[in-house]
């Protein structure tokens, strides 16, 4: 068991190491400087702007800058924003609680819309139930959720004059406050999210039924709501697992327009305006964080699948 | 089952036993004029069409019939699971104890299935949910319909296992699916089905997947049970030994019809449908020699989407009278509790298939053939092949395990003769033909094809080798490339390596082969889905012939299709062989089949040759225990020959080529196993000129 | 024994259609989808025909019109016509949604099935580089590619946008193929293509890639979908399309939200646009997967 | 009548990076980080731009205008407890002519003309010019110049980069980086009774979030501007709670071409361009949709020095007779040789105003057969194509915008490309560097009016860079936010002192 887990965590290196590469070289590869646009617009001379480049470490050779951010990030130093001049660690870890939070709310809420109604629509596959579960669940892969944000917020405004808090408030501090503030983003994220999951519910759950133990479960007298209940769902849960999972990771780091849209101090919004400052160190430390989540994400995939599935259990 | 080695007697009482079961009610099940139709976006499927039966309490009763004909939805039908929305019955009545079961409530119908009806089914392998406990889906039954406790619900488990005869029960129960064998998987779906004590049990193929070794024991510990528990049992299976070995009485069914209805000893001494009659002698079998060719029913089975007017069976019928005379045949009774359905029955009844000319003149020709046995065409000598896998726990892990399919085997093969390879599923057959054909790499010793050294040919002497020697698969269906024609499928290597000079000249060629392999010219243009299984397989023959070969190994060429077409296919191979001179690697299970078609016949057992001998020394005078086994676990489809054979049922399950026992790899399973068997490796040894075992014992 | 009487029963009994035909009658919502997406073809194909003005037809004596006979959906803070806008917005969502899943998907089944049919070290390679590009988040990949590549447009299409659109979707093609693929490789008539001495080439092109089709066909369509909200996402964080082109997105983008007192339909409009153009590619999609092959998960 | 008490929340569109006045330039340093300093001198937001003492209590320039000197008030305390000094206004000025190692300053060329500073006692400093400077009184009165503890900055010279500690009416709360600042009174603050709000919460939102909250009322202000469709919104949402207060502003779009290019290198195709451009009538238009909505110069009309209407319609390009420039500027193409020119126009994807004036100016010129690619890019990118050395852009749209009225920081746009580093169109034309420097140095208004309006129609004739439309602020607050006012400038006006809540 632990001999598994070192060895997923080590298969994990050197798909981070590509990440890491792609992001550093991408950067810098790309036209535009990001010293140009610390002084956009400020009338200062050649040797100011050189004189901060060469402050910033951006001067020196492409490969001993990479060396040098891998060395740091070894010892836990992902380096300083370009911008802000504070570590990016910091400047990510004071974020990252409200984009957890948000996709967390958002998975409990798609999980809670998407297990049973894409059950109760595979059962009754065909019927009216299934077509409008269906047309709803489309529906929400089909709104944008920027759009769902947008008209929210102004729904709020215009009906009650009222729009969400503006300053992230932590759950255990004020949780009327936090909710009141994550608790839209989260819906507007959560509706999309929970049509993906069941979507994937709904074609898992038919498949599951068709499967022999279904038929054995139904020869041996069991109650139908008990075959559904405890034979076909635990089946039809492991790709949902998966989608949830990926969808989650996603979040992670998916939530820019979203965050823009409410102004949330997030992931998303951040990676925006580090984009758009073309913050390097900034960039590179949220896609390595969004990566590893990422890969972490699947390795709790795999684990959650072990304790559904003992085909894969391990002792 | 623990004991390695059972001894079984004949079975005089079962007459008898059956009589006194018979209790105040004569029927226990009564199904009336059963129809059955599939509503599908292709049309209606009329996949049972009134047909009718009886069982006693306590009795046997066979159900028949080639695939699709109609039996498993029959059976699903009394239970009231047909696939819905599609399925439905139309009419009909099944009275069980009196009872019209199509008539009852869902919550009444869920109440009787499982507790006085219970089903087993065909695929032990997913049958069983994977990821609930054997324990639990012993006791589900049990805490469903007797209300018991958990504590008394798993004592009764543990007391079903050990019945079924699993070993070490009380850990087994918290296992799953996947940690147990197909055989013992079968055995716990008995467990289940026996948890209520049921008056009927239904078996839909319950050993069609298993090997015949497994197929044996399974088949005894149902009779076992259904002789001491009383429980009336329906076995459907288009296995005619097994018919023989076990059934009191047998329904015969062909296209959604029932053909012919009788005892099974009956029914087997004294057919009385053409078709009854043509299943029974398209069948090779053990018991009598060979030399002459299979008979065969001609053409295929009836699509049910539009069947043909009249009797189903006239189209093949070989005893045909004018049609307006086959006009749907009733059953009509020809003895004592004998009916069929055949405008000619009581005529047959008189004399006999024979009198009816039903046996075709072209089965008497012998087939003589000359094999030249001074220089082999391919040598194998030491051939191992092994595959890195990584598996279950250390799949995780990231260990590896190695599975030993194939560990040393070594064999010639002359031209024009017909190599048998037998053995149990997981021996390494399909593996061994795969490594001559270079589709697995061999990890150690020598192929030579030629006086050729093929072994690490690569390049253009491996494509060389490769348009000589050709491959025959076992499964027709995925066999075909599904996005292209037949005529592109045979014609694609003749224009890869420039067989024929142009499109139009392989056109040609197509078109010959084709009619070679008895299918029609126009075929050329269908995809293989527009064809049955048996054109498939024609099709797939077509295609090893388009390369020209010399050599060709068939891995289970006719295993997955009906008894009518397997013998259509077996006699085209030998034709094919007499025409073209070719050698065969004939790979199958069937120890009849293999039989009927080899020259020459290896017996493998965990990836080592445990005898080589030629057919008939082999089948005459097996000399290794395995072999002995082997042969006495086939049943013979004769009831009267089956009651008197002495045989004895192997134990114990094949070992996992992961992990195979030390010594000789078959003491774990062998009754003459001795101290010194779990120590030496028996080299394969000839014992008689040209007889070879591995055992030293002989 | 009773002999057997055939119930009169009788079915309408459907004739054997055209496969199109039978996938309408199979798959109404999935009917539905396909004509809708016609629908939007045609118009986006047409559109200077359709569209009653000029997209680009910048008229501030009728800024912020409400919907009337003249503008049937209004106008923008340009007074341009929403109604032309949105349909020439279909070119541009078409174009770029087609264009990036056609290019994504495609590439994605070619590595996937030879990712696939190679196995092994070429399998592991090509796996790792796959998870290397899952690992960036579709948004964020898309971002970056936009931010750092800018814009390069070829025959009116924004070629950047495209593949930052399109690349994200490889590796999620390339593993779904790849499981359909090492399926495949291990039917019999590979190993008969194997057998018969056929080159890789051969093999990958000719015998697996045409049956991967079905998860490639329902991959392409749902990745349209996935492809049109991602262009109206990007149009509207100001890294996709730019003014004065028409897009959807982009018509939400800025300060459209300003005048949604004022002018709602500046809003509400392009938000139905792109929701029933990806509604209807989802629902052509998820038909066309129960249709084709209901194993297929996405 | 004032009241003192509460926190005024309101809402910053961007984010200050660090906390160095003197090496920052936007207004989102300006909004949260000014209350919390003073400046020698500020700008008397009811008199703009007249300028009165902040730390000064008063002043005097001499004649020739070399020698400035100030007095300083008494009595003033830093946030940490120590006594402000005329040290400190020698240090702070020090920083900013001449920064140390490792410190940035973005406005030494302002200071240039100073030669030396004196601290003749604590109360008094005195700031001596090698030569007069027209703009010096308003450089004092700079919001960027924020005072520094010489002491601190002796210690150690970059402590303001990461630590706010002035002498201002708020001291420093916290900062929570992507959300929001907090100051707090300054209970020693100088000024007896001030500051009246007992704090302030700025948040950084932008777009339309910001626009919600201002009508939802969570927010009272933001002190940039709206556009007229946000102003409209927040007033309809707000009903009788929202004051709006409009004034021109300080800021203008410009064209620049790429001189370096084909055929931008001649003068007559950048002034057909220009003179394509009916800046009247889209003036009008565009101030409905957009921050935009006077006509002007090289400097904002209205301003002092400003070019009169009349003077201004006979520079080209700003003649009201549309067709009739129209016609000129498809002659002056057909001249060149370039009837049919095909562009691009390079804009920054920032929504308002660049995105309307961008479609603006494009539609203006597709009039005269010019066919324009509008491509919005990434401040990034947008800044790449017009790098120094090495620019690849045809047209680009810049702004030119700075913290007040004065020629000597308009103009620099204006100036040849080595003498400005915000000069994109790369030309060098040494007859309006002399122009430049002549007013720079013109203590008579009148004077410098003339020279000034030879610099404008030169600038407009040759058209390197050539004004589009000049923006319009429009400010909403609640009604619970007095003492506010409105100046041309968004970067003025923002200590807070005088505010506050109803
Ligand atoms: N769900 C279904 N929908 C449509 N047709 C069906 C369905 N199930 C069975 N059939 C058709 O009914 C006919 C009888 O099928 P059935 O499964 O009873 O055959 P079988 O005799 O059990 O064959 P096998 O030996 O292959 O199991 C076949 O033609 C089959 O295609
Ligand atoms: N590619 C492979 N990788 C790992 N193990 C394999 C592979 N191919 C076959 N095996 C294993 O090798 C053993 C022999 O397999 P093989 O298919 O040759 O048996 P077989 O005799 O043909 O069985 P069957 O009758 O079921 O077809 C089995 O245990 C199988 O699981
Ligand atoms: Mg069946
Ligand atoms: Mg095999």
């Amino acid at each position: 068991m632990l001999r598994y887990i070192i060895h997923r965590l080590l298969l994990m290196l050197p798909t981070l190491f590509g990440v890491a590469v792609l992001v550093f070289f991408l950067l810098r590869l790309a036209p535009g400087d990001p010293l140009a646009m610390m002084f956009e617009g400020a009338n200062v001379s050649k040797e100011v702007i050189e004189g901060e480049r060469a402050r910033l470490g951006l001067d020196q050779p492409m490969i001993v800058q990479f060396g040098k951010w891998l060395v740091g990030i070894m010892h836990g130093d992902f380096g300083v924003s370009l911008w802000t001049g504070r570590p990016v660690l910091y400047e990510i870890g004071i974020r990252l609680q409200l984009s957890l939070q948000v996709a967390i709310m958002a998975t409990i809420l798609a999980v809670l819309i998407a297990v049973p109604l894409g059950t109760l629509s595979a059962i009754f596959k065909d019927s009216w139930i299934d077509h409008l579960v269906r047309i709803i669940s489309i529906a929400g892969l089909a709104v944008p959720s920027f759009w769902l944000g947008m008209i929210i917020i102004l729904l709020l405004l215009t009906y009650f004059s009222w729009i969400p808090p503006l300053t992230f408030t932590p759950f255990f501090e004020d949780p009327w406050k936090n909710m009141s503030q994550l608790i839209w983003p989260a819906l507007a994220v959560g509706y999309r999210y929970s049509a993906v999951a069941m979507r994937m519910m709904r074609s898992s759950v038919l498949e599951v039924l068709q499967e022999d133990y279904v038929r054995t479960a139904r020869a041996k007298g069991v109650y139908e709501r008990l075959v559904v209940s405890r034979h076909a769902m635990r089946n039809a849960l492991l790709p949902v697992v998966t989608v949830v999972g990926l969808e989650f990771a996603f979040l992670i780091g998916g939530l820019v327009v979203t965050e823009q849209v409410f102004n949330l101090n997030g992931i998303g919004k951040l990676f925006v305006q580090a984009v758009a400052r073309g913050d390097y160190t900034m960039i590179q430390g949220l896609v390595l964080l969004v990566a590893v989540f990422f890969v972490m994400i699947n390795f709790a995939i795999d684990m959650l699948y072990a304790l559904l599935d003992p085909r894969i259990r391990y002792r | 089952m623990d004991q390695l080695v059972e001894n079984v007697g004949s079975d005089p009482g079962r007459e008898q036993r059956v009589l006194t079961a018979t209790g105040g009610s004569p029927w226990l099940l009564e199904v009336e004029d059963l129809h059955v139709h599939f509503v599908t976006t292709r049309g209606v499927v009329r996949a049972v069409e009134g047909i009718s039966y009886t069982v006693r309490p306590g009795e046997i009763v066979a159900l028949v019939g080639e695939s699709g004909c109609g039996k498993s939805v029959s059976s699903l039908a009394i239970m009231r699971l047909l696939a819905k929305p599609a399925g439905r019955v139309v009419a009909g009545r099944i009275l069980f104890e009196g009872r019209n079961l199509l008539e009852l409530s869902d919550e009444q119908m869920r109440e009787i299935r499982g507790r006085d009806i219970a089903m087993i089914f065909q695929e032990p392998m997913t049958s069983l949910n994977p990821v609930l406990t054997i324990g639990f889906q012993i006791m589900e039954p049990l805490l469903i319909h007797l209300g018991m406790d958990m504590k008394t619900a798993r004592a009764r488990a543990h007391e079903l296992l050990k019945m079924v005869g699993i070993p070490d029960a009380e850990r087994r129960l918290d296992q799953y699916p996947h940690q147990f064998s197909g055989g013992m998987r079968q055995r716990v779906m008995i467990a289940i089905g026996l948890a209520c004590n049921p008056k009927l049990i239904i078996a839909d193929e319950p050993t069609t997947a298993l090997d015949v070794t497994i197929q044996a024991q399974i088949l005894k510990l149902m009779q076992d049970l259904s002789r001491d528990l009383g429980i009336a049992m329906v076995v459907i299976t288009h296995n005619l030994g097994i018919v023989a070995r076990y059934a009191d009485r047998v329904n015969v069914m062909y296209a959604a019809k029932m053909t012919e209805q009788a005892t099974a000893r009956e029914l087997f001494a004294k057919p009385c449908h053409p078709y009854t009659a043509g299943l029974l002698r398209s069948v090779p079998r053990l018991d009598r020699a060979r030399g002459v060719k299979l008979e065969t029913i001609d053409g295929m089975p009836p699509n049910l989407l539009d069947p043909p007017e009249g009797c189903r069976f006239a189209p093949r019928c070989l005893a045909q009278v004018p049609e307006s005379l086959c006009a749907q045949p009733p059953l009509v009774e020809v003895g004592p509790g004998h009916y069929s359905a055949c405008v000619r029955a009581r005529e047959m009844a008189r004399v006999g298939p024979e009198g009816l000319g039903l046996a075709r003149a072209s089965a008497a020709v012998a087939v003589t053939k000359q094999v030249d046995r001074s220089e082999p065409i391919m040598s194998v000598r030491g051939l191992k092949t092994h595959f890195e896998v990584a598996t279950g726990l250390k799949a995780l892990s990231g260990g590896r395990g190695v599975v030993r399919a194939v560990d040393g085997i070594s064999f010639d093969v002359y031209r024009g003769e017909t190599l048998g390879l037998v053995g149990e599923s997981g021996c390494g057959k399909t593996t061994v033909g795969r490594t001559l054909l270079r589709l697995d790499n061999p990890t150690e010793g020598q192929i030579t094809f030629h006086g050729k050294d093929v072994t690490r040919a690569s390049g253009e002497q491996l494509k060389q080798y490769r348009r000589q020697i050709q491959v025959i698969f076992q499964d027709p269906y995925s066999s075909l490339n599904p996005r292209m024609t037949i005529g592109e499928i045979i014609a694609e290597p003749m224009l890869v390596y420039k067989l024929q000079p142009d499109r139009k000249s392989a056109r040609e060629k197509v078109t010959e082969l084709l009619t070679q392999v008895g299918l029609f010219d126009y075929m050329a243009q269908r995809y293989p889905h527009e064809l049955s299984g048996g054109q498939r397989q024609r099709v797939g023959i077509a295609r090893a012939l388009a390369m020209q070969p010399s050599f060709i190994v068939c891995d289970e060429p006719v295993s997955a299709l009906d008894v009518s077409i397997q013998a259509q296919i077996i006699n085209l191979l030998e034709d094919l062989q007499q025409k073209l001179g070719l050698t065969y690697l004939f790979i199958a299970h069937d120890l009849a089949v293999v039989r009927h078609i080899s020259d020459r016949v290896i017996v493998m057992y965990l990836g080592r040759a445990m005898e080589i001998a030629d057919r008939d020394a082999l089948y005459e005078t097996p000399l290794h225990p395995y072999t002995k086994a082997l042969l006495d676990a086939v049943p013979i489809p004769d009831p009267l020959i089956e009651a008197q054979r002495e045989y004895r049922v192997l134990g114990g399950e094949v070992p996992s080529p992961l992990n195979p026992p030390q010594g000789c790899v078959f003491h774990t399973r062998c009754p003459w196993a001795s101290e010194e068997c779990t120590k030496v490796v028996p080299e394969l040894r000839e014992i008689e000129p040209g007889h070879f075992a591995a055992c030293i014992k002989v | 024994m009773p002999t057997a009487t055939a119930p009169a029963i009788t079915y309408k009994i459907p004739r054997r259609r055209h496969p199109v035909l039978q996938f309408m009658v199979q798959q109404p919502l999935g009917a539905a989808g396909l004509a809708f997406i016609v629908l939007m073809a045609v118009c986006a194909l047409f559109a200077p025909w359709v569209a009653p003005y000029d997209p680009l037809d910048v008229d501030y004596s009728s800024m912020l019109a409400a919907p009337s006979a003249d503008h049937w959906l209004g106008t923008d803070s340009f007074g341009r016509d929403v109604l032309s806008r949105i349909i020439f917005g279909a070119r541009t969502a078409l174009a770029v949604g087609f264009l990036a899943s056609f290019t994504g998907s495609t590439i994605g089944a070619v590595t996937g099935v030879v990712s696939a049919y190679f196995g092994g070290k070429i399998d592991l390679v090509i796996q790792r580089i796959m998870d290397v590009l899952l690992s960036f988040p579709i948004i964020v990949l898309a971002i970056t590619v936009v931010a750092v590549l800018g814009k390069n447009i070829i025959l009116g299409v924004d070629v950047n946008l495209v593949v930052a659109i399109g690349l994200p979707m490889i590796p999620k093609v390339a593993r779904v193929v790849r499981s359909s693929a090492l399926a495949i490789r291990e039917l019999p008539y590979i190993d008969a293509a194997r057998t018969a001495g056929y080159s890789d080439t051969r093999i990958i092109f000719r015998h697996m890639v045409p049956n991967v089709v079905a998860p490639y066909l329902i991959m392409i369509t749902a990745f349209v979908a996935q492809a049109i909200l991602a262009e109206a996402s990007l149009s509207f964080l100001g890294l996709g399309v730019t003014e004065p082109t028409a897009s959807w997105g982009l018509m939400l983008s800025g300060a459209a939200a300003d005048f949604y007192q004022q002018a709602p339909w500046m809003i509400v409009f392009p938000g139905i646009a792109i929701s029933l153009a990806v509604f209807a590619f989802n629902l052509f999609g998820d038909s066309l997967r129960d249709w084709l092959d209901p194993k297929i998960k996405l | 009548t004032p009241r003192s008490g509460g926190l005024l929340k309101f809402a910053v569109g961007a984010e200050p990076p660090n906390y160095d006045c003197h090496a920052n330039s936007s207004f989102a340093f300006i909004h949260p980080v000014r209350p919390h300093y003073n400046t020698l001198l500020k700008f008397d937001t009811t008199k703009y731009p007249a300028v009165k003492g902040d730390l000064a209590e008063s002043w005097t320039v001499a004649k020739d205008g070399l020698t400035y000197t100030f007095r300083l008030r008494k009595g003033v305390k830093f946030h940490d407890g120590t006594t402000f000094t005329a040290e400190d206004i020698k240090a702070t000025y020090e920083r900013i002519r001449k920064p140390p190692q490792g410190v940035l300053s973005l406005r030494e060329a302002a200071y240039v003309d100073i030669s030396s500073i004196e601290t003749p006692d604590p109360n008094t400093v005195v700031f001596k010019l090698s030569k007069p400077n027209a703009s010096m009184l308003s450089n004092f009165a700079s919001p960027w110049d924020c005072v520094y503890s010489a002491a601190r900055l002796k210690k150690d010279p970059r402590f303001p980069e990461r630590n706010i500690m002035g002498t201002g009416p708020f001291t420093f709360e916290e900062h929570v980086a992507g959300s929001h600042w907090r100051g707090r009174r300054f209970k020693d603050y100088f000024e007896k009774g001030k500051p009246y709000l007992e704090g302030f919460l700025a948040i950084f939102v932008a777009g339309a979030p910001m626009v919600n909250a201002l009508a939802a009322g969570e927010v009272l202000a933001e002190f940039r501007g709206h556009s007229p469709a946000d102003r409209d919104r927040i007033v309809k949402t707000l009903g009788d709670k929202a004051v709006v207060q409009e004034s021109p502003w300080v800021c203008s779009l410009v064209v620049t071409f790429n001189t370096k290019k084909k055929p931008f290198d001649d003068a007559r195709v950048r002034r057909a361009l220009s003179v394509a451009i009916d800046r009247w009538g889209g003036a009008q238009a565009l101030s409905k949709v957009a921050l935009v909505r006077h006509v002007g110069g090289v400097l904002r009309p209205g301003y002092e020095f400003a070019a009169n209407e009349k003077e201004l319609m006979s520079y080209p390009g700003f003649s009201k007779d549309v067709n009739g420039s129209r016609a000129q500027a498809k002659k002056l193409l057909q001249e060149t040789g370039v009837p049919n020119l095909t562009f691009t126009l390079t804009n920054r994807n920032v929504a308002m105003p660049y995105t309307p004036v961008g479609v603006f100016l494009i539609d203006q010129w597709r009039q005269i057969g010019v066919n324009v690619k509008h491509d919005q890019l990434e401040t990034k990118l947008y800044l790449a194509a017009q790098q120094r050395d090495n620019p690849t852009f045809d047209a680009a749209l810049d702004f030119n915008c700075d913290f007040m009225d004065e020629p000597n920081l308009q103009l620099l746009k204006y100036l040849s490309h080595d003498r400005s580093a915000i000069n994109y169109a790369q030309q060098t034309d040494r007859t309006l560097d002399d122009l430049f420097d002549k007013q720079s140095g013109e203590l008579d208004r009148k004077k410098r009016y003339a020279i000034l309006r030879d610099f404008e129609r030169r600038a407009l004739d040759q058209a390197y860079t050539i004004p589009t439309i000049w923006w319009h602020r429009i400010i909403v607050t609640n009604r619970a936010l007095k003492g506010w006012h409105i100046t041309p400038s968004h970067y003025v006006g923002q200590d807070l002192t005088d505010v506050w809540l109803e």
